[in-house]
């Protein structure tokens, strides 16, 4: 027996996951935070995790929540979509956590959504996403095509007078669906298919010469033309490095883009995307007191007065004000009571308007279009009368159309109106 | 070919290697059971010739024939072995990382497909033969211990104990004592003169005092040809031989 | 069952200890999870048992691997490819198996194929909605690429350094191609939401801890198959080509075929080990083919030691465990942790944790010991008497 | 842009015409209109922005042309005090340098945060360009009034046509006079006159320009009645071969474009598999920490950068050594304190280095954090060479092309033609021979290894003019860079440039019709099929990779 511990030691980590539990701190609330900290969505994720560390600082600064300090539980799911659902179950049955902040990828969320479901949890997703989806355990926070996609290319068609139009995206589920429902959209308002490119890249492409130089041909036809861009964050430096080098400006073929923000403009050399758009909920440029505070508390936090905000921490902010509100109003923590008082609880957004969340757990955006500038926040060139609310069901997929989410009457979140049956859902 | 029931015959053999002839028309023929020394100056190409037998190496022209029905130029190195042929290398080529028994077992004649060693176990009949020849190449001893450790002449001895294994026909055996103590040499002697008679065996050897006490019939190579045939004394007096070889 | 024990020379005990530590561990979950009120601390949860499934899942890719690298000395940097096949399939079968539940409510499409307005099921989808045919696919699709693959590479005598790099090509390519979204395996979000396996629910923990039994004992099955491979004759021609191949050539042995058999059988374990890894997990999708994965394949085989079988799966087992720690404790810094881990070990420890052991250095005789062990003695005498 | 009244346009021209003329005095009244069109620019809409541009630029203002050039370029600031608009210098700093719209004269200067600038979009700037170039047409610098013209010439109206007419006599550069006598064929296609036509076509004929080309085509249509658009059947004919030629010529210059793009990414490939052609090639290691090595070559380029503000267009230059010394010592370091113990241990290497290469991922994480680096793009590195009309290649393309082939011979001389060169060759062929006539085997291998990673630091410089600076940025170029060794044959130098470059340009030709990803996997599966036939790549060598585990 003692000569073979050495293999019993190999084995102590099954061990180890259940001594593991034994751990479990009483007298605080728990928040899980979920986003990756290494890999390639690190890029993006650690500001998030920052901006939720920060709330739950001043947070504790106010006297914590219901009397007990919030207490953050940071993991690192890698940009690794299986270690996501890995990490939230852990986040859920392990450190037990009273509400998730987290994700950024449509594959990470749809990863940890079982779990969330299977433990009964609560996620604050606060990243523009491809709508067709509505879980009863997940608030979005991110805009949903409507709130994003369709304005900007309304303002597109409207102001700038674009009749031809190239969907340029990366090869994966947002931009996917997203190209869908504009195809269908811009079909709906004329525009014949030979005005229409719809092309998809993989991941982290670097090399856009060929696709560049094609846009510049489809562009030349004489009709005024405009790209659409879902093109996911590493692949983007490369694209607009190209369109600048190949002289493509964007007083003559503007690229709006969905998921270039200050953050990723801060990556790079502004030089050759003056003019070219973003459309968002949220500019860090946008001059209101709350704003101004919110970027002062962010750059005492980070110690760092040159970093950015963007539309994700936007959404985080509001995300948690809303699920503080929602515990105060039930003075508890408990996710049933917490969920059933999330729908129409309002909070103010950094814009100088109001978030409320909706009956199917998305909440009401202001959409506004901006042109980069050089010193690479936007110019805000266009906005949305008031706030537009979130669908989580596009109207226009044919797929999608009859469905509806709504979790206060119908309790379903896609809820069949010609079947009149609520499917897809795993919680019991 | 007309039958001449020889064990192996090899007809104007040339190989070239860029240039440079290592075979040069060689003609040379092996009776059954004869142990056959073939001497030589380095570059003589008996290496070369050795290659061709075991097809390593394909000659430009020329025929090599096993016996009178395996034509040795249309067969692969595997084929060859499993024909009766087995080669003994200069240096000792043994499995290191595998014991002295499970060399021997592997170089047991029988069937090399990868489901039959799968289900393969060592029979009364194998167990016997591979006894018997540690017996012979006096490895008894090490018969558990991994080849890497053996020492050198025990490797080569090793080596000439696996080719018994295969029991071939014709035992093609380079430079079997180089670097043996005079001890171990006289043991490799017997262990050779045993084996005459029941198999052919071609000896490449530079250890003139070895050849003589072995050798039946020397055949001298120089430039990939054969300049002299015969016993010791015939071929040591043959003034080429002397001039190119021996050089006294 | 005697051949099976005494086929490694050594009868190993290490074996025989991993084996009881795999079945300890197969009778604790159970009762651990189950019959331990949720309240008690002891109680293990879910998230404790997908962990567990994963390692050993992890485990059996990790033996896999060592078959091929630690016993013939190949090394594949494309196991995930094999690994990831096996799990697809058995994520098209769950995917089958969600039939009318899924958002859109189409009883034969997937969701994915509904919202990207595909009509009809492709070709290939056929047949998935059986269990049976599924789990003939897991094994029968790597086997096959493994043997289409490895034909070609070895009877080119394709060896070391440059198998390791088209091995990797080859699972980088399969990496874009799944995560082409026309090539109807879901793209980059690849299957996921499955509902239950068997008509078992696969949010029910009792699913889980049967799941994780069954890879146990999947486990055990494959370590002994593979033990007994490595044990028969052929396993020690096996060896022979890892330190001489042409020599072994010259004895005769058809060296392609052996390295193309094994390269096969261990393919098939690959996918095995991926198609019990997604149901546990929930999730599978194009990452899993990236070559940094047979990468870390390839390192916990060397961190727990190659040539030695259990060692390969106990080093899978030990590295995992660190990243689930790390990525929870340090999530700044497990990088460094892990990086610095395979250093010391490729350096310092070329046997691996195993090699530090007495009884792994007697049991390693077999691969790089020193000498024969009574066993084979054993085995010896009793042929003798027969 | 709106048409104006023909008498509005020929008052256009006279006021050009009298160009220069000095304001009698200041404060006229026209400076009184003039300064209250500027004042309402602070709160006009983007669309009534637009309208007053017209209307400064028909004012004939002596300071027009600064205001709106000043404009266009977002330097024209109004006080938040006195809300008195103002144009600045440059908008760079904290202190800007005022000038005063009316005088032009120096009007001392303000901190930023106590001006508001003048925001412009793309429709108004598109329109001030158009405005500008009118201007521009009459600039001193031949460069300044080509643009002018080619501006002009992408949305021709009666007022430019005017315009341009009257420069036709007094313009003296060749390549101007050609821009401008294509606008007036563009023009003359709208002539009554059926011989104008002719003439006009015979004219445009000459020019591979996608826009002439869109203005010829329609003349070829029937209009909705079933009518040519064109009556006249011989200017059809004309136009048709017009088109026919400028389409011929247009498809042959984008053949050599694609030909270039394959070029380009071919010598990326290359640049990454160089280092590494050395460390593997030669030295036989597999070193998967070579992406990194690039990653910290990427990283010293930002770092230089921020350490010498001011001087963008060198610092790159700067970067070059500077990256090649800090990826150099980076490798020398792994090879002493890991890689030594490894040696005839290839398969060992990789697991190490791959070890290395996620440390030093972390590493730049801790250091610059997870977030994207910014390197900026020199000017002279930005934009493309226009060769004509239907023919660009981009700087920075062209520069990586010529950096690749000058480090590519500079390895070739260091490995030729030196000391060290001829010692790194020897160890690489017969280690222990090197050793017995005394080389120090040691040293030549720190170097040797030293040498391979100095050079991927030095791709890592391209790289960062070409995609994201990340901490990621290694990982996705390892894979492709092993690619090219081992397509090329290990251990020759030759072998990796004919291979990268070939892998480049059959992407690219393949790219547009297949799409990036299955090219990608065309390329890979070709590879594969390729070793099977040429196990030991396209120019085999012995080396100490060649030798197998």
């Amino acid at each position: 027996m003692k000569r073979n511990t050495p293999l019993m030691a190999a084995w102590l980590p099954v061990a180890g996951v259940v001594f593991a539990q034994l751990a479990a701190a009483q007298g605080t609330i728990k928040v899980g935070v979920l986003h990756s900290l290494s890999g390639t969505m690190a890029i993006s994720e650690t500001t998030l995790k920052d901006t939720i560390l920060m709330m739950i600082d001043a947070q504790n600064k106010k006297g914590g929540l219901l009397g007990k300090k919030l207490e953050a539980v940071v993991v690192d799911p890698a940009s690794n979509w299986p270690l996501f659902a890995e990490k939230a179950a852990q986040l859920l049955e392990k450190d037990k956590v009273a509400v998730v902040f987290g994700c950024w990828t449509s594959v990470s969320r749809k990863s940890v959504l079982p779990v969330f479901e299977k433990d009964d949890g609560l996620l604050f997703y606060p990243v523009q996403y491809e709508g067709e989806e509505s879980s009863k355990n997940v608030i979005y926070t991110g805009a949903a095509p409507n709130q994003q996609a369709i304005p900007a290319v309304d303002y597109l068609m409207k102001e700038v007078g674009v009749k031809r139009w190239v969907l340029e995206g990366t090869d994966y589920v947002y931009p996917r669906t997203t190209n869908k429902i504009l195809e269908a959209y811009l079909h709906q308002k004329g525009v014949k298919a030979e005005d229409i490119s719809i092309n998809y890249t993989p991941f982290g492409y670097s090399d856009w010469q060929t696709r560049v130089a094609a846009i510049k041909k489809f562009g030349s036809a004489g009709k005024k033309t405009a790209v659409v861009s879902t093109i996911n964050g590493d692949a983007n430096v490369p694209f607009y490095k190209e369109l600048g080098n190949q002289k493509i400006s964007a007083e003559d073929i503007p690229v709006v883009a969905f998921s270039v923000g200050e953050e990723e403009l801060s990556g790079l050399d502004t030089k050759p995307l003056l003019g070219h758009l973003a459309a968002w909920n949220y500019f860090e440029s946008i001059n209101t007191p709350a704003n101004k505070a919110f970027i002062d508390q962010w750059h005492t936090f980070i110690k760092n007065p040159k970093r950015t905000t963007n539309d994700p921490m936007e959404a985080h902010y509001i995300g948690f004000n809303l699920w503080v509100k929602a515990v105060q109003k039930t003075n508890s923590t408990d996710v049933e009571k917490v969920l059933a008082a999330l729908p129409g609880l309002e909070t103010p957004n950094l814009t100088g308007g109001v978030a409320k969340v909706l009956p199917n757990h998305h909440i009401t955006k202001p959409v506004y279009i901006g042109e980069v500038k050089a010193d690479g926040q936007f110019n805000v060139v266009w906005k949305s009368a008031g706030g537009v609310p979130g669908e989580a069901w596009s109207r226009y997929l044919p797929g999608s159309k009859d469905i509806v989410a709504d979790w206060v009457t119908l309790k379903c979140g896609n809820y069949n109106t010609i079947t009149k049956k609520c499917s897809g859902q795993n919680y019991k | 070919m007309n039958v001449r029931n020889k064990r192996l015959y090899l007809e104007d053999l040339t190989v070239s290697f860029d240039g440079f002839k290592a075979l040069n028309n060689l003609t040379l023929y092996v009776e059954p059971g004869e142990l056959l020394c073939v001497i030589g100056p380095n570059g003589a190409g008996k290496t070369t010739m050795m290659d061709v037998i075991t097809g390593k190496t394909r000659p430009d022209s020329g025929t090599a024939w096993f016996g009178d029905d395996y034509n040795l130029l249309e067969m692969s190195e595997a084929e060859i072995v499993a024909a009766g042929i087995g080669r003994k290398f200069q240096k000792p080529a043994v499995f290191e990382q595998l014991t002295v028994f499970e060399n021997l077992e592997l170089a047991w004649t029988g069937s090399r497909s990868f489901l039959k060693t799968l289900r393969a176990r060592i029979t009364a009949a194998q167990q016997e033969r591979i006894d018997e020849v540690l017996d012979m190449t006096g490895l008894s001893g090490q018969r558990g211990s991994l080849a890497g450790i053996l020492s050198h002449g025990q490797k080569q001895w090793l080596e000439i104990g696996m080719l018994l294994m295969q029991n071939p026909e014709l035992l093609l055996v380079d430079e079997p004592v180089a670097g043996m103590t005079p001890h171990e040499i006289e043991h490799t002697v017997e262990l050779l003169l045993s084996l005459e008679g029941e198999h052919s065996i071609v000896v490449v050897e530079h250890d003139m005092s070895f050849v003589r006490s072995i050798a039946r019939r020397v055949t001298v190579l120089h430039e990939g040809q054969v300049i002299a045939e015969g016993n010791m004394d015939k071929v040591q007096n043959d003034s080429r031989v002397i001039e190119v070889y021996l050089g006294v | 069952m005697f051949r099976l024990w005494s086929g490694i020379p050594g009868g190993d005990r290490g074996g025989a200890w991993f084996l009881t530590l795999l079945a300890a561990t197969a009778i604790a979950v159970p009762v651990l999870n189950l019959l331990v009120p949720s309240s008690s601390a002891w109680h293990l949860s879910g998230y404790g048992i997908a962990l567990i499934g994963k390692y050993l899942s992890y485990g059996m890719l990790a033996l896999s691997v060592d078959l091929i690298w630690g016993y013939c000395g190949i090394l594949s940097l494309g196991h995930a490819a094999f690994f990831s096949l096996g799990g697809y399939a058995m994520g098209m079968y769950l995917m089958r198996q969600i039939g009318p539940r899924g958002v859109y409510g189409n009883p034969i499409l997937p969701d994915f194929m509904v919202f990207l307005n595909w009509k009809s099921l492709p070709w290939f989808w056929y047949g998935f909605n059986h269990f049976l045919y599924a789990l003939a696919m897991v094994a029968l699709v790597p086997a096959l690429l493994a043997l289409v693959f490895g034909w070609f590479a070895f009877r080119s005598r394709v060896t070391g350094v440059y198998f390791s790099i088209i091995t990797q090509a080859l699972t980088y390519a399969l990496m874009l191609a799944f995560f082409r979204n026309n090539m109807g395996f879901g793209g980059n979000n690849g299957f996921t939401d499955f509902k239950d396996i068997l008509g078992f629910d696969l949010h029910s923990d009792g699913t889980h801890v049967v799941l994780l039994v069954v890879t146990a004992a999947a486990l055990a099955a494959s370590y002994l198959a593979c033990r007994a491979v490595v044990g028969s004759r052929a396993g020690r021609v096996i060896r022979a080509i890892r330190d001489a191949e042409s020599r072994t050539r010259f004895l005769g042995y058809p060296v392609e075929s052996f390295k193309l058999w094994l390269f096969v059988f261990s393919g098939m374990i690959a996918g095995i080990a991926g198609a019990l890894y997604v149901p546990q997990i929930g999730i599978i999708n194009p990452s899993e083919f990236a070559p940094i994965n047979s990468i870390e394949a390839v390192i916990w085989v060397a961190v727990g030691g190659r040539g030695t079988l259990y060692g390969a799966i106990a080093g899978a087992v030990l590295v995992n465990y660190a990243k689930t720690y790390l990525t929870g404790a340090f999530p700044e810094v497990w990088l460094y942790a892990l990086g610095a881990l395979f250093v010391l070990v490729t350096v310092f420890l070329p046997r691996g944790i195993i090699g530090l052991m007495p009884l792994a250095r007697k049991d390693n005789r077999q691969t790089d010991g020193d000498e024969c062990s009574d066993d084979q003695a054993a085995v010896h005498a009793r042929t003798d008497g027969a | 842009m709106k048409r104006l009244p023909w008498y509005a346009q020929w008052w256009w021209v006279l006021l050009l015409v009298l160009w220069g003329a000095p304001p009698v005095h200041a404060q006229s009244p026209q400076d009184a209109s003039f300064l209250s069109a500027l004042g309402e620019l602070r709160e006009a809409t983007y669309s009534d922005k637009a309208s007053i541009v017209q209307r400064l630029s028909q004012s004939g203002h002596p300071s027009v042309r600064a205001v709106l050039t000043a404009f266009l370029e977002d330097r024209l600031y109004f006080r938040n005090s006195d809300q008195k608009v103002y144009i600045v210098k440059s908008a760079e700093g904290d202190n800007l340098h005022l000038i005063d719209p009316l005088s032009l004269k120096d009007a001392g200067s303000a901190p930023a945060d106590s001006l508001t600038q003048i925001g412009t979009n793309n429709a108004l700037r598109r329109e001030l360009r158009v405005t500008v170039a009118r201007f521009a047409l009459s600039s001193p610098e031949a460069a300044t009034r080509l643009a002018a013209a080619r501006e002009l010439l992408r949305s021709l109206d009666d007022a430019s046509v005017a315009l341009l007419r009257e420069r036709l006599g007094v313009e003296t550069n060749s390549s101007v006079k050609k821009e401008i006598r294509t606008g007036l064929a563009l023009a003359a296609l709208d002539s009554q006159d059926a011989k104008a036509r002719l003439e006009a076509i015979a004219i445009l004929k000459q020019s591979v320009s996608q826009d002439v080309r869109n203005r010829l085509a329609p003349l070829l249509d029937k209009s909705p009645s079933g009518t040519f658009v064109e009556s006249d059947e011989k200017v059809r004919r004309a136009a048709a071969s017009a088109v026919e030629t400028i389409d011929y010529w247009r498809s042959f210059y984008s053949g050599i474009q694609t030909l270039f793009f394959g070029l380009s990414l071919g010598s990326v490939l290359v640049l990454i598999a160089i280092g590494l052609a050395i460390t593997f090639g030669v030295m036989g290691v597999i070193n998967m920490a070579h992406g990194e090595l690039m990653m910290l070559g990427a990283y010293t380029t930002y770092a230089v950068q921020v350490a010498m503000p001011g001087h963008i267009g060198i610092s790159i230059l700067a970067a070059i050594p500077a990256a090649f010394i800090v990826a150099g010592l980076t490798g020398v370091l792994m090879e002493r304190t890991i890689i030594r113990f490894l040696y005839g241990r290839p398969l060992e290497t990789l697991l190490a280095t791959f070890g290395v290469s996620l440390i030093l991922q972390q590493a730049v994480r801790s250091i610059f954090s997870a977030l994207n680096r910014s390197v900026v793009t020199p000017d002279w590195m930005s934009g493309s060479l226009r060769l004509n009309d239907a023919l660009e290649v981009t700087y920075n393309r062209l520069y990586v092309v010529i950096f690749t082939l000058m480090v590519f011979s500079l390895i070739l001389v260091v490995l030729k033609r030196t000391r060290i060169g001829l010692e790194i060759r020897a160890v690489a062929q017969n280690r222990a021979m090197a050793k017995a006539m005394g080389i120090r085997t040691e040293w030549v291998d720190a170097m040797t290894f030293g040498l391979g990673s100095g050079v991927a630091g030095m791709a890592g410089v391209a790289l960062s003019q070409l995609t994201n600076v990340g901490p990621n940025l290694g990982q996705s170029y390892i894979i492709d860079s092993f690619m090219v060794v081992v397509f090329g044959g290990v251990g020759n130098l030759w072998g990796s440039l004919i291979g990268g470059m070939s892998m480049g340009i059959v992407n690219e030709l393949l790219e547009p019709y297949a799409g990036a990803v299955l090219a990608k996997i065309f390329i890979l599966v070709a590879l594969i099929l390729f070793i099977q036939a040429r196990p030991r790549g396209m120019f085999p060598q012995a080396g100490r990779a060649a030798e197998d585990k």
